[in-house]
């Protein structure tokens, strides 16, 4: 990630880091407390300079106090002018402890104190301030991003300094990243040299410098900065067209996870379940339960939500089941209407019982960020889990309806009830596994997508249409169909998108949707045969 | 019991059994002819260049094994299946592989399905209202008109197929054998100039056997019949000329008595004991 | 006793907007019960009629004929989306009643029966561009909205203004996105691109609802830190961080009137009062809750001084009455039916409240017809007599249509 | 092994079953014979539990008695089922369309018998294909076959010789006669076909407008009665 | 060719329709009385506010008739009826729109506000000759009709149906839903169009003008349910419903099943244009909302819960769902979703054919009905 930064401030960080060697010295208490004390008065400018000079002390407890600041957590005692460092600053009571014992002085009313403004410019003063540091900490992937970062901000004085850690550093990836931002700096003073250097950087700063030079007064050194921009357009070209790709498949298996339930009940049973939006909704909110039994865990939660998001959302469909699709047999357009009903129930009781807000789910570090692939293309990660979570549930599901003797039964009831019960198979006990496994699966849906969008009444609504569209489209009952049409449908409106806009492209792809069903009138995976045509 | 035994007067005309003028061209006396016709389903050969012709005012039999591509060539002729090769003329003007379902039902073909199909939720009286021959198409038949014209003709057919105490039953109730006897009623209606019947007796009692028998028969000549069927009691009462189908082509054709001799149609469908 | 005054709720308690005006419902709740606590109004009770008009804007106009025709309440308090009010407005004219609607809003519009208590684009969104322009130094703009009036609107004033400072076109980025749009990849995506051609880029965001959640999420998983490329938003309040996780999101911005973190007593006292009111500790306040307690507030003030609560006697009455705001200032009802409003601008904290980062030095009064669009650049509004009118065309010198007609009635 | 005694069953409010009566002994194939529309298929849809009875007892072996039992229950107390219309599950292939019926074998195989296949080849040269694609006679063997693989004690076949060709048709009353002399198979038939009737059944009962006009052994079906009860 | 109207005449002689046709008259009249002739402060005055009201559930009920047109009688479960009332709906709009003229607050004489402020300098092409009633009114049906005629052609001949239909239907209003949230159309957003003033000369504020309207939606509804009975009973209804239970089969009959289809689509569709081009002068707003599929679904929520086939269930089923929402959102504002959906579900399983059924069931003995259902 590239930042420009002021010149002062680096000149300064390096000064930092020089001093922050002698960290362990203390300052004394009273020329703390002055710093602090300062800094809850001060103006903008004057707290920049005391940042500094906290950071500058050489102080251990200075990082505390700083990372304090940039959170928003040193406040001052309104009545005794006490700084301190709130520990936590949920609800209307703080609780606090002396920014300097670092001693806990139990909880005060918000009222009783006063914030430590701070604001995005210092907090990335600050940030900068620690994170110079980091370029010299054994971590190689701590000092790789902050060489990154210093890609087209390098001066003289810097460059002098880099030239020199690139001396000493041994990881090759750092390396290359302190050569690229030395090389963006010497083409930057007319070397024409570094052209070679940046030729193959997906990085934008080394990109913006080539397009300079490219623009520059030496035609050598233009003409090869052209080429080389040439040259990574191509690769860029190649890069976004993955990441497109990588957008599509995982709206698809969003798209995928969301259906797949309903390929099980809507397709294979027939039942036009409206509430199926609702079911994934419980899902959504086991997670938030968990996390909420869990504070503090929210990845195992997480990892228990899979489970027990599971089995809330197959209860819930089983009580559908028992209490209205039963009576239901035989009239599947029917259900439509009571499954209306019954998403209409469990919608305002989420709103009645918990709330009509939405509700925070956390989502954990390991599923946090993305991961690089090369600087122009990263994988978010909670999508990239979330493609794995889709494949694996349809397989699972895969797995149930094929291998196992439910699939069999649920399709032969579906098929014929009356004979298949004459056949000896126990149609309610079939019934209610697989409306218990459909509504099952929308619940794992819900869980995953706790990590997608919002948590609140309205998750299913959202859903409910996109998931009818994406089964019919992979042609009714088709397992296989329903994957196919999750995915493709995802990454032609992804596709359509960049040129589109989001809102063009959802029409296209509905009249995509209309004009494909002209040309296959039963899906991608149409059932065949001589019954299929009635 | 009586419609049955005035069925029997040949002298006696039903104008109902005559068939609707159809534009059908029939000079060189044949009125179907399929020509080297194939079709297969996911690589298995139902129809396998198959050759038939029928003449006009002809009632044809035929026979063969299950799954031998007797229903479907008839589906193959009403444009329900698209053949993969070959050609299929009614008369010598119309190329049925050119034309879709209602047109072939315009032009005069009719078919009675293997498994009886009608309209459950409508009554047989309805049911044999639709049948009837008549302009249909949208706008006409938004304005049509129940006439006693009509009425008399549904209610022969009626009597004809013994469904009177039925005709304001829902079709959805009939028993099975009913269902069969209004489909025929349906069939009878529509007065096409080839009647395409896929086992018509299938739990029919030997009587009733006999009485769609006579109808049958009494439909040919002025109409082309062509009738699929296992039972072979009620083949040799009506049949002039038997086509015997295997694999989905010819196997043999003739007379009833040739053709249960021959010792291929003897050992793939009659068996030893028949 | 008299007949108690009757107060009309019309707010969403269900469908896709009962998350954002569920709150203002039980807002209204509040404020009445504690004002029959201090005794009500000229010696009258207070009482509040909630119907639910379902996030269905048709029978937002049904509900409100409901309240005037059949109810006859006195006032309405009501509505989040502009395009309920539109669909309000004509029938809180034709019925000469009141209305106070408490949401930030496009503007270009006046009528003589409503009382615009959120804030009009010049009281929210040119203060926040200014900020970001002067203080953060940011050259280039991405504008991204939900496809609808509010955003489309704001987004154009925006675009005015800021090619008027001399900002090219190519520094300027237009998005727009459906309700409730979920999957912000490739959007997110495009704007890290827009934001690396080497110019400080802030995003303006007009995205509306139930889309944010996975907006803010997209921008923390691809990394976009409010160091990089800030976002700022019109319709993100304490409530709508309630249910997002906002610890990728500190130091992004909103720009409101109100923050529930504002230091001032008077609005501890008000959300202590929330709190218990709720019976939860957890219960946050925002902008629009403030809006209805200075609309509610000034009706009442209104009321004391016309001595009545016949509706055209208030109508008058209200004009210049002033009532303290939650953020230590006051607010005043101007001729044009829109209040006085100071803007503050927060950066998100991890604890889902906003400090503030920049106020403006003293109120701003809404403007109804915006500087910026070429169409409203003439009009004002003044319901005072003798000009009372919505949509005076100060060039030509005549009162526009419609709502003039409905005040010769 | 199966007695039903006053049997009354309604569609609605018509009445359809009349007090019914009719045995069927064990080891032997019983006849039901009548018009079309007297209530064949009916009856048969009782005894599976399709159609639920107003009054009347059906039981079997002695004891149990079947009317309290569900119908899929029926089918683990050895009742095989052929309906008339074959009623083939459409879109499961042939091979999906027998082994619906291993749940209830007693043994617990989860393998189709080989004797199937024996039985009717066309079966396994086919088992891939939808049950729906099949032509209607291969579709009555299967459905035949179908009602074998729970290895019955009782074996109901409403007109098994519906659609299929003669040679089959034989074959089929071969098997049943295998059936009953081999595994002691009880039958009970609805046929309308006097030939075969005679020729494969024991016993015979009749009836008309939903009751029970004669029965006897198969001998004692004589060209009155059927001149009386089955002609039009 | 010599069109009969006999189809039309037949509905008329009929027990059922005339019984229909004198309850709804009997009540329009008794509305009209005791609004007009009754006092305001009287207890039986009927107020403009229920007048309007009810004009608004008899358009939901002549959109109820036509979805069961094709639901009940065709089989075709359209989960996108509302895009042709919305159609019909925003023609009337455009109308009323124009019908501002200079009286908007920007007083400009061509173009509604929305565009002024949206900076469009001439009005679209499309919005040409809405000023002329006779134009708009034609549109009120062509709109609707032509989508039904273009799209059904296309689906009815590609042999689209059951859910695969559905489903269609759903996308095509979906996709005009979002296509009318742009204000690149040209129709105001999602704000729609609102603020009218009057129609045809008659003030939109008018108590008499919304007793006239209610008047002519009483009237629409009454010819619309003649004619969709006309058609019901006619021999094109039977084979309607022959199509609807064995596509194929009516086929092989000679009929051409897409040609039936479609005729009645499209009439169905031109009949919720009506329905929605009453709507707007009566709730004064008309926006992309009635495009939304929630909306098109609870129509045949609607129709279900009166009695799919029957045509008057479907007239029952409107304005029972609709007077109850009208209802429990004013009684109980926090928890009326409950009552509504447990209504839902308290019909589906205790009354199989609707309110309908009841009816029925209390007039007739049934003859003993076939468990045909025809397929989703
Ligand atoms: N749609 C299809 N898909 C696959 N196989 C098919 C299809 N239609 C027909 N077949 C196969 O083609 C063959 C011919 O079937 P057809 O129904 O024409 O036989 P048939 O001669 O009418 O037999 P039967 O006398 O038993 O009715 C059968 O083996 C059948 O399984
Ligand atoms: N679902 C139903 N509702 C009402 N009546 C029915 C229903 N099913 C059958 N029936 C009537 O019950 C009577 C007996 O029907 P059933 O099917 O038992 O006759 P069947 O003896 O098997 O005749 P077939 O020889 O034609 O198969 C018939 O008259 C039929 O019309
Ligand atoms: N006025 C708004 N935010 O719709
Ligand atoms: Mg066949
Ligand atoms: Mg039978």
């Amino acid at each position: 990630m590239s930042i420009l930064r002021s010149l002062a401030r680096l000149t300064f960080a390096l000064h930092l880091v020089l001093l922050s060697s002698l960290a362990g010295a203390q300052v004394s208490e009273q020329q703390a407390a002055r710093l602090l004390q300062g800094l809850a008065g001060a103006s903008q400018a004057e707290k920049s300079i005391i940042v500094r000079e906290l950071a500058g002390s050489g102080d251990e407890r200075a990082r505390n106090w700083l990372e304090a600041f940039s959170a928003n957590k040193l406040s001052r005692i309104k009545t005794t002018g006490q700084i301190v460092i709130v520990t936590s600053n949920r609800g209307r009571n703080w609780a606090i402890a002396d920014a300097l014992t670092g001693e806990s002085l139990g909880e005060m009313s918000r009222r009783e104190l006063e914030a430590v403004q701070v604001n995005n410019t210092l907090r990335g003063e600050v940030d900068d301030l620690l994170s110079v540091i980091d370029l010299t900490v054994a971590n190689p992937q701590v000092r790789l991003t902050a060489a990154r970062a210093l890609m087209g901000t390098v001066n003289a004085p810097l460059a002098e300094r880099l030239n020199g850690l690139l001396a000493d550093e041994d990881n090759p990836a750092v390396r290359e990243a302190l050569e690229s931002a030395l090389a963006i700096y010497r083409l930057g003073q007319g070397d024409g040299a570094a052209v070679a250097v940046l030729a193959g950087s997906l990085n934008p700063q080394a990109r913006a410098a080539l397009a300079g030079a490219a623009r520059g007064d030496d035609p050598q050194i233009a003409a090869a900065a052209t080429r080389a921009l040439a040259s990574i357009e191509q690769k860029l070209t190649l890069n976004r067209a993955a990441e497109t790709l990588y957008f599509g498949l995982s709206l698809g298996s969003v798209l995928v996870l969301a259906a797949i339930g309903l390929a099980i009940t809507f397709g294979v049973m027939g039942v036009i379940n409206m509430a199926h939006g609702e079911l994934m909704m419980l899902g959504a909110y086991t997670t938030w339960g968990m996390q909420q039994l869990l504070p503090g865990q929210p990845g195992l939660a997480l990892i228990l939500s899979i489970p027990a998001g599971f089995l809330v959302a197959a209860m819930a469909g089983i009580v559908i089941e028992r209490s209205v699709i039963q009576h239901l047999k035989g009239r599947p357009l029917e259900t439509l209407l009571a499954t209306f009903g019954v998403s209409l129930i469990l919608q305002q009781l989420v709103r009645t019982l918990i709330s009509p807000l939405n509700r925070s789910v956390v989502t954990p570090d390991w599923m946090s960020g993305s991961i690089m692939i090369n600087e122009a293309l990263s994988l978010t990660l909670n999508r990239l889990y979330v493609i794995g979570f889709a494949l694996v549930v349809f397989a699972g599901l895969m797995l149930i309806m094929r291998k196992t003797r439910l699939g069999l039964e649920v399709r032969a009831v579906t098929q014929n009830r009356a004979m298949a019960r004459s056949m000896g198979i126990r149609a309610t006990r079939v019934d209610i596994l697989t409306f218990g496994l459909g509504s099952g699966v929308a619940g794992l849906a819900g869980v995953a997508l706790s990590q997608i969008t919002n948590v609140g009444p309205n998750l299913g609504q959202s859903y409910i249409i996109d998931s009818f569209m994406v089964v019919v489209f992979g042609g009714v009952g088709n397992l296989w169909g329903t994957l196919l049409a999750g995915l493709s449908l995802g990454t032609i409106n992804q596709m359509l998108e960049p040129w589109a806009g989001a809102v063009l492209a959802k029409i296209i792809v509905l009249v995509f949707i209309i004009l494909f069903i002209q040309k296959r009138p039963r899906g991608l995976f149409p059932q065949k045969g001589r019954a299929a045509e009635g | 019991m009586s419609v049955f035994q005035q069925l029997t007067e040949r002298d006696r005309v039903f104008d109902f059994l005559a068939p609707v003028q159809s534009p059908v061209d029939v000079r060189h006396g044949a009125i179907l002819y399929l020509e080297d016709v194939s079709v297969s389903f996911d690589g298995f050969r139902a129809i396998n260049n198959l050759n038939l012709t029928i003449d006009d005012g002809e009632l044809r039999c035929i026979i063969g094994p299950n799954g031998a591509g007797k229903t479907t060539m008839m589906d193959i002729i009403t444009g329900k299946t698209r053949p993969d090769t070959g050609s299929v003329w009614f008369g010598s003007r119309h190329n049925l592989l050119t034309l879709n379902e209602p047109d072939i039902a315009a032009l005069g073909i009719g078919r009675k399905f293997q498994k009886p199909t009608v309209f459950e939720a409508l009554t047989v009286f309805e049911n044999l209202e639709l049948a009837m021959a008549a302009d249909k198409r949208v706008l006409p038949t938004l304005t049509a008109l129940m006439t006693q014209d009509i009425r008399d003709r549904i209610d022969e057919v009626l009597l004809l197929t013994g469904l009177q105490e039925l005709r304001g039953a829902l079709a959805g109730i009939l028993s099975h054998g009913q269902k069969q006897w209004l489909e025929i009623g349906m069939l009878l209606m529509q007065r096409p100039r080839l009647l395409l019947v896929d086992e018509p007796v299938a739990g029919m009692t030997e009587q009733e056997m006999e009485r769609t028998a006579e109808l049958l028969t009494g439909l040919a000549g002025k109409q082309s019949v062509v009738v699929v069927e296992h039972d072979m009691g009620f083949v040799r009462s009506i049949a002039r000329t038997v086509t015997v189908l295997h694999q989905g082509s010819v196997l043999a054709e003739g007379t009833m008595d040739q053709v249960s001799a021959n010792p291929k149609v003897i050992e793939v469908y009659l068996g030893e004991g028949a | 006793a008299e007949d108690p005054i009757k107060v009309g709720i019309l707010h969403s308690l269900s469908g896709t907007m009962a998350i954002s005006e569920s709150a203002l419902k039980d807002t209204m709740l509040m404020l009445i019960e504690q004002q029959n606590a201090a005794g009500g109004v000229l010696g009258r009770q207070l009482e509040a009629v909630v119907v639910d008009p379902a996030s269905d804007w048709p029978l937002f106009a049904e509900k409100a004929r409901e309240l005037l025709a059949k109810e006859k309440v006195d006032v309405i308090f009501g509505n989040w989306t502009s395009v309920s009010r539109k669909s309000v407005l004509p029938v809180v004219e034709e019925l000469n009643g009141l209305l106070f609607y408490p949401v930030q809003y496009e503007g270009e519009e006046s009528s003589e029966n409503v009382f615009y208590t959120g804030a009009a684009p010049n009281q929210q969104a040119i203060p926040a561009v200014d900020y970001l322009k002067n203080d953060l130094g940011v050259e280039r703009w991405v504008l991204a909205g939900t496809d609808y009036v509010y955003p489309r609107t704001t987004n154009k004033i925006l675009e005015t203004y800021l090619k008027d400072q001399g900002v090219a076109d190519a520094d300027i980025m237009i998005n727009y996105t459906p309700f409730g749009h979920s999957n912000w990849q490739a959007i997110v995506a495009e704007i890290k691109k827009f934001g690396s051609a080497g110019k400080k880029t802030a995003v303006v965001s007009t995205i509306n609802g139930d889309a944010n959640v996975p907006f803010y999420r997209e921008l923390g998983n691809q990394g976009l830190a409010a160091s990089d490329i800030p976002v700022v938003a019109f319709s993100v309040g304490e409530q709508e961080l309630a249910g997002i996780d906002t610890a990728p999101l500190v130091g992004h911005l909103a720009a409101w009137n109100y923050f529930m973190s504002v230091d001032n007593d008077a609005n501890y006292d008000f959300i202590d009062a929330w709190v218990k009111f709720k019976g939860d500790d957890k219960a946050v306040t925002n902008d629009p809750m403030e809006a209805h307690y200075i609309g509610f507030n000034m009706y009442i003030e209104a009321v004391k001084k016309a001595g009545t609560t016949e509706v055209d006697a208030v109508k008058d009455a209200i004009i210049g009455v002033t009532v303290p705001n939650l953020t230590g200032g006051f607010a005043a009802m101007m001729p044009n039916h829109h209040i006085t409003k100071p803007v503050l601008i927060g950066e998100i904290q991890d604890n889902g409240q906003f400090s503030v980062v920049w106020e403006t030095s003293s109120t701003v009064a809404g403007d109804a017809w915006s500087d910026f669009l070429p169409g409203s650049r003439d009009l004002i509004s003044d319901w005072r007599a003798p000009l009372k009118c919505g949509n005076f065309n100060v060039v030509t010198g005549k009162c526009g249509g419609g709502t003039a007609e409905v005040a010769s009635k | 092994m199966l007695k039903i005694e006053q049997l009354n069953q309604f569609y609605g409010q018509s009445h359809t079953l009349w007090n019914l009566e009719l045995d069927v002994p064990a080891g032997q194939c019983t006849c039901v014979m009548g018009r079309n529309g007297v209530g064949k298929t009916t009856l048969m849809k009782c005894i599976m539990g399709e159609e639920s009875v107003s009054g009347g007892r059906i039981i079997l072996a002695g004891d149990s008695e079947l009317s309290r039992r569900r119908t899929e229950d029926r089918s683990r107390l050895g009742i095989g089922y052929v309906p008339q219309g074959r009623q083939i599950f459409p879109l499961l292939t042939v091979e999906e369309n027998l082994r619906t019926g291993l749940a209830v074998r007693k043994d617990g195989s989860r393998k189709i018998p080989e004797r199937i296949y024996e039985l009717f080849p066309v079966l396994k040269e086919m088992k891939n294909r939808r049950g729906g694609d099949l032509s209607g006679g291969q579709q009555q063997q299967l459905a035949i076959g179908r009602a074998l693989v729970i290895e019955p004690r009782l074996l109901i076949l409403d007109e098994p010789g519906e659609g299929i060709q003669p040679n089959i048709v034989a074959q089929i009353g071969e098997v049943i006669r295998r059936l009953i002399a081999e595994d002691g198979l009880t039958v009970l038939l609805v046929e309308q076909k006097l030939p075969f009737a005679r020729k494969y059944a024991d016993r015979f009962a009749i009836m008309d407008r939903g009751r029970r006009v004669a029965d006897g052994a198969i001998s004692e079906l004589s060209d009155d009665l059927i001149r009386q009860h089955l002609t039009v | 060719m010599p069109v009969s109207s006999q189809w039309l005449k037949r509905p008329l002689l009929e027990r059922s329709t005339q019984l229909f046709l004198g309850v709804l008259f009997a009540a329009m009249a008794l509305v009209t009385l005791l609004h007009v002739a009754l006092p305001q402060g009287s207890a039986l005055h009927v107020s403009a506010y229920t007048v309007t009201l009810l004009g608004k559930y008899l358009c939901y009920a002549l959109l109820a008739v036509a979805v069961d047109l094709v639901w009940g009688y065709l089989g075709i479960l359209s989960l996108g009826h509302g895009a042709f009332f919305a159609l019909g709906g925003y023609a009337m709009g455009m109308y009323l729109m124009r019908q501002i003229g200079d009286r908007g607050v920007y007083g400009n004489p061509e173009l509604p506000d929305f565009m002024v402020f949206l900076n469009w300098q001439e009005l679209p092409w499309y919005w040409q000759g809405f000023d002329m009633a006779w134009f708009a009114f034609l549109m009120v049906l062509l709109a609707p009709g032509l989508l039904a005629l273009v799209f059904g052609f296309l689906a009815f001949r590609s042999r689209v149906t059951g859910v695969y239909l559905s489903i269609i239907t759903q996308a095509l209003t979906f996709a005009l839903m979002l296509a009318f949230f742009r204000n690149e159309m040209g129709f105001g957003g999602n704000n729609g169009l609102t603020d009218f003033k009057d129609i045809l000369g008659f003030s939109l504020r008018s108590d008499a003008t919304r007793l006239g309207l209610f008047i002519a939606t009483g009237i629409a509804l009454a010819i619309g349910y003649v004619i969709c009975r006309g058609i019901v009973t006619s021999k094109l209804g039977r084979v309607s419903i022959a199509c609807r239970d064995a596509e194929a089969r009516t086929r092989f009959l000679g009929y051409r099943v897409d040609r039936v289809q479609l005729f009645v689509f499209v009439v169905s569709a031109m009949l919720a244009g009506v329905a929605g081009a009453l709507y707007v002068p009566q709730v004064g707003i008309i926006n992309p909302g009635e495009f939304s599929p929630l909306f098109s679904i609870e129509i045949v929520v609607w129709v279900a819960l009166g009695g799919r086939a029957t045509l008057y269930g479907a007239v029952i089923g409107a304005l029972l769902v609709n007077y109850a929402k009208t209802v429990f959102t004013g009684v109980m504002p926090d928890a009326w979703l409950f009552a509504l959906g447990g209504l839902f579900v308290l019909v589906t399983v205790f009354l199989p054919k609707g309110i309908a059924g009841l009816l029925q069931r209390r007039s007739a003995p049934p003859v003993s009905s076939p468990s045909q259902e025809a397929a989703a």
